[in-house]
């Protein structure tokens, strides 16, 4: 026998380098959860971790119970799972849209404040926003 | 000997495939290269599912991602025009915090992965016919069984989809209960020859 | 939705007892022997086998169809280059290759180039797992049926890239045509094809086509299973985007629809595309309704039955496909095509429901043994 | 200082009315002057909102060639050679619509023979080019088949054409005062004949396409044109009849033999595609009525009351006559100062022009491909149109 096909041969991937490869996999995924702004690019990268977890339930049925399918069925699971949260999310993105007209996640923010930007002296603010209360007191009231 | 050289051969050819293509996925400026990226990314993994012998579920992999999830992302980029505009480098900063996060991740992890002892089993062949035992296990009720999980994903299947239909729906005419079919409130405006008919026909020249 | 067709193709696929032998396994068993030259040797054939028949086909479709169509058409059709004009296929092959291969300045170049060698994948793939006879099958898996409904998303976003890539407004009108045809006709020809895997029992596409050695489908399933027939020949029509169908490339609206920016070699990808899909979905229904490979027999007549069977059954498959090929053609060289909401309407309101009703009728009959009718053998 | 603020309100509102839908951006695309459905060169700016069509602005003008400019320079034997290329489809009708102006201008009276020759002539031309419109109808929708079939059949009119006049399409035929050339000998027994194969033939048509639920669901109530709108285009011809308006001046102001003829105006009711390819069907079946009645009783007499050299001469003043071409009113209005054998101005009232604009009327709301089907049902010829 070629003693290099021999050496390939004896470098079959074990449990651990699967695992090893789902944990690449899960942590691009994660970087790209980071460094995203564009919400359907954060889904992605969503998708991506997903998918390596996926993986992992499948490699350890594999290898440690591999007269059953439980893992199989685990990931099947996770694959309806995804397809329902890609359709809620698509429409959610859609309805941002919509609203805002963009998808950047960083402009997501007007639960934390109704005054979207205010350029001027500090004075000035605070009169906008004293402003907003009042307005938001009498929405309120009615 | 020759199979097994092959099967590493395949594997470790299959992994980096996948992982480049996930870097491509998290990388590129334009989304819908990312997307397209995605499914390379997808396909490949269900190669890995083939080589883990779970053929039924390399199938499901391609039709449900390949075949529904990638070209809903790719009409969402459409809709949402994320594919028009390129989207903002990210700051260094924040490449920074990335990678040191989802590296420090990947450290961790796979040093558990290498710490801990597996219990691998010695027997390592796949049934024949995995499709015939995923059906039977989903159906199944008492250990080894999923109906209840099944059922769940059944509903949760459903109240997505009709999640999905409410939100995604156009907003009805102010001043009306949010049941009516959804019509723009601009359309009245607009010209429609169907609705045209019905209160001109009288007043025909004949 | 997606649950309950995976439990569905869960439960039918049961193993069967009748294995053949393809050429993948030939591989294996050589590459297991020892002998490396008969295992390049058999993978060599296969490649070579599946580039001939992807040609071939198309050049034959091709030419075919334009004769049929002239001949619809009370005319004559190609007849100068070779008899009858049989070399006309090959000369215009030879002219598209020749041709400048112009890429729009605004297009994504990337995606422009990569979209029609999706488009071509996805076909390619599905000829390598149809049971052509029973020792002629380039690889048989478990999950064939589903492998094949599976690969067709890779057509899908050849042709969503191909439009998108372009940066023409018709291409991309065209491909978002394509995209919502085609996602919705899959649903309707997935209902169709699991009738006869509830029938056969099995995913493979081999073992599907022996479960036929009683009687085809399309009349042992007792009228279900003519329904989905009759389903999956218009649904596939629809995903193969041929007239009436063809909005996404209709000429007449969008010029050329989703590949109106391509030319030269790229274009005859998409052209190609097109036509080996023909093949290989007549060849799908021929193997799931008209008994593949099988040969015609009735009942208890052994002699009738062994003259059938002297006919090899790779002419038995070739004469169910081309039957479907012609009705197919046919199809396109009557009818008008329909406009975008009809054909959302045909599918969603019409053949939706028939197709869910039918696939509930035939899990009774599957389940109670219904056979009004008796089978034809014993 | 520069503020920009956003109040609570504003934000809490969704945006205004047009922009709450899915947010689509509205689009225009140029249909033509290079586009399968141009028919020629006719240029449609569509703006739309992704398949829907909101508005439609045709752009004529790519075959423009200042016919009329051409024809002060011209006398009117030598204007009816321009006419042909209008309404190609229509040449022959065309030549009469100038003839006839001339020789109620001119107070030239023709004779039966040449009156009879030039109402077949018409008619025979009017099935032909409903003929082509049934087909290009056909290839416009995707049935390619039909297109053939009737190519297939307007080729025997075709020839009958060739025999008698010398050309196929662009044919110069009626000329003030007469035709060009008698008919042959046999041309009774061909029309006969034709007209025998004919009537299984337009049978045979609605068997292929008539009946076809899928043209049906294409045409029927798509495109609505009632008959108030189309008078109000100065709709012509099929397009106006179809509308429920029975403008037909064959009927209306018999002239050639129409008055001794028996046949029906075809009208109908909804004014949608369906109504205008039926109204079309219907007037080849009224065609081949008129034909049959007239083919046996062609008087005896010469073809042409003038000299070859005879110097028409046209009083000064306007005059103005019109004819039914198959597509509708022809106008031709001409204006002669009495002097030069040339008239100072001439003008065509070209009914395809008028019936352009009813896809302004027709198409928005529509889907792209229903802006195939009303185009097609209003069977333009651009040349016509551009002039």
């Amino acid at each position: 026998m070629n003693p290099l096909i021999a050496q390939i041969a004896a470098h079959s991937p074990g449990l651990r380098d699967w695992l090893a490869l789902t944990s690449v996999i899960f942590s691009i995924g994660l970087y790209g959860l980071l460094t995203r702004r564009n919400a359907v690019g954060i889904l992605m990268a969503v998708e991506l971790m997903l998918n390596s977890a996926a993986m992992n339930f499948v490699i350890f049925n594999r290898f440690c119970l591999p007269a059953r399918m439980d893992g199989s069925v685990m990931a099947i699971f996770v694959i309806a799972v995804a397809a329902a949260e890609v359709v809620v999310g698509m429409a959610i993105f859609v309805a941002l849209y919509r609203y805002r007209g963009t998808v950047d996640v960083n402009q997501m923010n007007t639960m934390q404040d109704p005054v979207i930007s205010i350029e001027g002296p500090g004075d000035f603010n605070r009169e906008v926003m004293k402003n907003i209360n009042k307005q938001y007191k009498s929405r309120h009231d009615h | 000997m020759i199979a097994s050289a092959i099967y590493t051969v395949l594997f470790y050819a299959i992994a980096a495939g996948t992982i480049l293509l996930a870097l491509a996925v998290v990388n590129t400026r334009k989304l819908l290269r990312a997307a397209v990226a995605l499914m390379g990314a997808l396909s490949t993994t269900a190669g890995l599912y083939a080589m883990l012998d779970a053929q039924f579920l390399a199938g499901v992999q391609v039709l449900v991602y390949v075949g529904g999830i990638v070209v809903l992302i790719v009409f969402a980029i459409m809709l949402t025009r994320s594919g028009e505009l390129l989207e903002d480098n990210p700051t260094l900063k924040r490449k920074l915090v990335g990678a040191v996060i989802s590296i420090g991740f990947l450290v961790s992890s796979v040093g558990a992965v290498w710490g801990s002892p597996f219990a691998i089993a010695s027997a390592g062949k796949a049934p024949a016919n995995d499709a015939l035992m995923i059906g039977k296990a989903l159906l199944d009720y008492g250990p080894g069984g999923f109906v209840v999980p099944f059922e769940v994903i059944s509903l949760l299947l459903l109240a997505a989809m009709l999640g999905g239909i409410v939100i995604a729906r156009k907003t009805p005419p102010t001043g009306q209960p949010f049941t009516s079919g959804g019509d723009l409130p601009g359309e009245a405006e607009v010209y429609h020859p169907l609705s045209q008919r019905d209160d001109e026909t009288g007043g025909r020249a004949s | 939705m997606t649950a309950t067709s995976l439990t569905y193709f869960a439960i039918a696929a049961a193993q069967g007892a009748f294995k053949n032998v393809t050429v993948s396994e030939r591989t294996a068993q050589a590459f297991a022997d020892g002998s490396w030259i008969l295992a390049i040797v058999y993978i060599v054939v296969a490649l070579g086998g599946l580039a001939a028949l992807v040609t071939l086909s198309g050049l034959v479709l091709i030419y075919v169809e334009r004769k049929l169509a002239a001949h619809f058409q009370c005319r004559l059709g190609p007849m100068r280059v070779g008899w009858h004009g049989i070399f006309q296929t090959v000369a215009d092959a030879v002219k598209l290759l020749l041709k400048e291969d112009v890429i729009p300045e605004k297009a994504d170049k990337a995606m422009h180039l990569l979209a029609p060698f999706l488009s071509m994948m996805a076909t390619v793939m599905v000829l390598g797992v149809l049971p052509y006879s029973p020792i002629l099958q380039i690889t048989d898996i478990n999950i064939g049926v589903l492998f094949v409904t599976a690969v067709s998303g890779f057509g899908v976003m050849g042709i969503l890239l191909g439009g998108w890539s372009s940066n023409n407004k018709w291409s991309m009108v065209g491909a978002m045509r394509a995209g919502a045809q085609i996602i919705s006709y899959e649903i309707s020809a997935t209902l169709a094809l699991l009738v006869v895997v509830l029938f056969s029992g099995s995913l493979s596409l081999a073992e599907i086509v022996q479960s036929q050695d009683a009687g085809w489908w399309i009349w042992r399933a007792n009228g279900v299973g003519f329904v989905s027939f009759i389903i999956f020949v218009i649904a596939v029509t629809a995903e193969i985007n041929r007239t009436p169908f063809d909005i996404p490339e209709g000429e007449s609206e969008l010029a050329a629809g989703f590949h109106t920016e391509y030319s030269g070699l790229r274009f005859s990808f998409f052209f190609l595309a097109e036509f080996i899909n023909m093949f290989v979905v007549s060849g799908m229904t021929a193997t799931l309704f008209l008994g593949g490979w099988m040969p015609f027999h009735i009942g208890a007549w052994a002699g009738f039955n062994g003259f059938m069977d002297l006919i090899p059954p790779v002419l038995w498959f070739t004469g169910k496909t081309s039957v479907v090929i012609f009705l197919i053609m046919w199809f396109r060289w009557t009818f008008p095509r329909l406009r975008v909401d009809q054909l959302m309407y045909l599918e969603w309101k019409v053949l939706l429901p028939i197709g869910f009703v039918n696939l509930f009728a035939a899990a009774v009959v599957v389940l109670y043994n219904l056979y009004p009718f008796p089978i034809l053998v014993p | 200082m520069t503020v920009r603020v956003r109040t609570l309100d504003e934000l809490l509102t969704p945006p205004a009315a047009g922009s709450s839908a899915l947010s689509t951006q509205e689009y225009f695309v140029n249909m033509g002057p290079q586009h399968p459905i141009a028919h020629g060169s006719l240029r449609l700016v569509l703006r739309l909102d992704g398949e829907t069509v909101k508005e439609v602005i045709p752009v004529p003008g790519f075959v423009h060639r200042g016919i009329e400019k051409m024809c002060e320079k011209l006398n009117p034997r030598q204007i009816i050679h321009l006419t042909d290329r209008l309404d190609y489809l229509s040449a022959v009708m065309n030549n009469w619509g100038v003839a006839k102006a001339v020789e109620k201008a001119a107070n030239i009276e023709t004779n039966g023979r040449i009156e009879t020759i030039r109402t077949l002539m018409s008619e025979l031309q009017r099935i032909q080019s409903h003929m082509l419109w049934w087909g290009v109808l056909g290839m416009d929708l995707g049935a390619y088949t039909a297109f053939l079939y009737a190519f297939r059949d307007r080729e025997i009119i075709s020839e009958l054409f060739e025999e008698t006049i010398g050309a196929r399409l662009t044919m110069n035929y009626v000329r003030p005062g007469g035709v060009m050339f008698d008919i042959l000998p046999d041309f009774q027994e061909k029309v006969k004949k034709l007209l025998k194969y004919l009537g299984p033939i337009i049978d045979e048509y609605d068997t292929l396409l008539s009946g076809n639920v899928i043209l049906q669901e294409r045409l029927r109530n798509v495109g609505v044109l009632d008959g108030k709108k189309a008078v109000a285009l100065g709709c012509t011809g099929p397009v106006l009849r179809a509308s429920g308006v029975p403008l037909d001046l064959r009927k209306l102001t018999p002239y050639g033999r129409y008055g001794d003829v028996e046949f029906n105006v075809a009208v109908g009711s909804k004014g949608d595609c369906w109504d205008r390819y039926y109204t079309r069907m219907e007037e080849i079946r009224q065609s081949m009525r008129i034909i049959e009645q007239l083919i046996d009783s062609i008087p005896e007499g010469p073809v042409n009351v003038l000299r070859a050299s005879a110097r028409i001469s046209i009083p000064e003043g306007t005059y103005y006559d019109q004819i039914e071409t198959a597509r509708g009113v022809l106008g031709v209005m001409l204006v002669s100062d009495g002097k030069s054998p040339s008239p100072y101005r001439v003008h065509f009232r070209s009914p395809n022009f008028n019936n352009l604009w009813a896809v302004t009327a027709l198409a928005p709301g529509w889907r792209i491909a229903d802006i195939i089907t009303i185009q097609s049902s209003l069977d333009l010829v651009i040349p016509d149109i551009d002039r």
